[in-house]
């Protein structure tokens, strides 16, 4: 598995194809095994219930973050067959359209990926240690929960 | 011997505290812990995590421990 | 919408950069506004039914692939809350670990780009004229059937 | 006055065949078509696509229609 926490801008594409190049040369997902991958890009959009968003801010708490998301691809690993997962998170001061969130799942088979890279996006949401904080034009909010999807 | 106690995002604004250690004498569970923080009942959607794990506010704490309160999560 | 059928090597994460920068130049997607992106990439393996395959012909019947990747894409816009989607395939010789598909959706929340990602993969896979004919130790032979994933 | 004929992977290996016109007089439906094209009964697996959309061998055809056979799609 590959987890990163990034302050600074990610390109999705970009990341994507340094981890899976990463995985690969570390032995960890062989080449012409996989036949699949399913990845998951999430987005920061310029309105939320209605308002406009300028900014966001994105804390988390560190050890934790790292605990849970090591968790939560393992259990994926465990429960599917997949061959890989990957997960990238966004921290700091993030502006509308910058990337938040980028999930990779590699499989040999399709079904496999598709249901483990919403099961970690699900598990993501729900338990990895982020909180957002809006800046709107009537001040700064904290986001109160996630949506549904 | 004492507990490290942590409190994130919202809820760290809410109790005006974000980092604090407590002496672990007579702290027994996480809801010790955070009475030893506020004078309020916590929120039903308030989350503890001891040493980064999820748990109960009747979960056992221990000297040592690292504590964490915090609202809902919201990455992603 | 946008589809593609190529020839040539398809590097995924460079179109999917491109794709989506050119929904976004043309206006079909708004940018600010999609705070999903899910995509799908499947890949050539090294290994079918137990046998080893050292390459593999993909032919298709040109003007139906079209109409009919076409009527694909229109019926996932149609039936899901996704803001658009994009297909790439590629056609030709091509080699183990070479990509062969790449589907990408767009929307506002991630369910409807997860499931909408899923089943365009899923028609794609039952209904898109493609054939594969894979070369083996023991010769060439057609894929019979594709698996259920 | 005629049909095109397309016929595609396995199944123009088989026949030997991967594109001919038939004369439309008396081509009614695909499985005329066919007829045209086979002495063998179709293999159930085999589809049929009229003027490239998705039809069955039961359905019209007509003068100037592109008709296809071919066997389950393997793409993606």
């Amino acid at each position: 598995m590959l987890i990163d926490i990034s302050d600074k801008a990610i390109d999705p594409w970009q990341w994507l194809a340094r981890a899976q190049a990463q995985l690969i040369s570390s032995g960890a997902l062989k080449q012409h095994r996989f036949g699949a991958s399913a990845n998951f890009i999430g987005t920061m959009r310029d309105f939320n219930d209605d308002q406009t968003i300028q900014a966001m801010e994105l804390v988390h708490y560190p050890s934790m973050t790292k605990k849970e998301l090591e968790n939560i691809l393992h259990e994926a690993l465990t429960k599917h067959a997949i061959l890989q997962a990957a997960i990238t998170h966004r921290i700091g001061k993030v502006s509308p359209s910058d990337t938040l969130v980028v999930v990779a799942v590699w499989s040999a088979h399709r079904n496999a990926a598709f249901e483990a890279c919403r099961e970690i996006m699900e598990a993501l949401k729900h338990r990895a240690p982020f909180w957002k904080k809006e800046h709107t034009d009537k001040g700064a909010r904290w986001v109160a929960k996630n949506t549904q999807g | 011997m004492s507990i490290k106690v942590l409190i994130f995002a919202s809820l760290s604004e809410q109790l005006g505290l974000s980092e604090t250690e407590l002496a672990a004498d007579n702290l027994h569970t996480a809801q010790d812990v955070w009475n030893g923080i506020s004078q309020q009942t916590a929120d039903a959607a308030v989350r503890v995590a001891i040493n980064q794990e999820y748990a109960q506010f009747s979960s056992a704490v221990k000297s040592g421990d690292e504590v964490a309160f915090f609202p809902p999560v919201t990455g992603g």
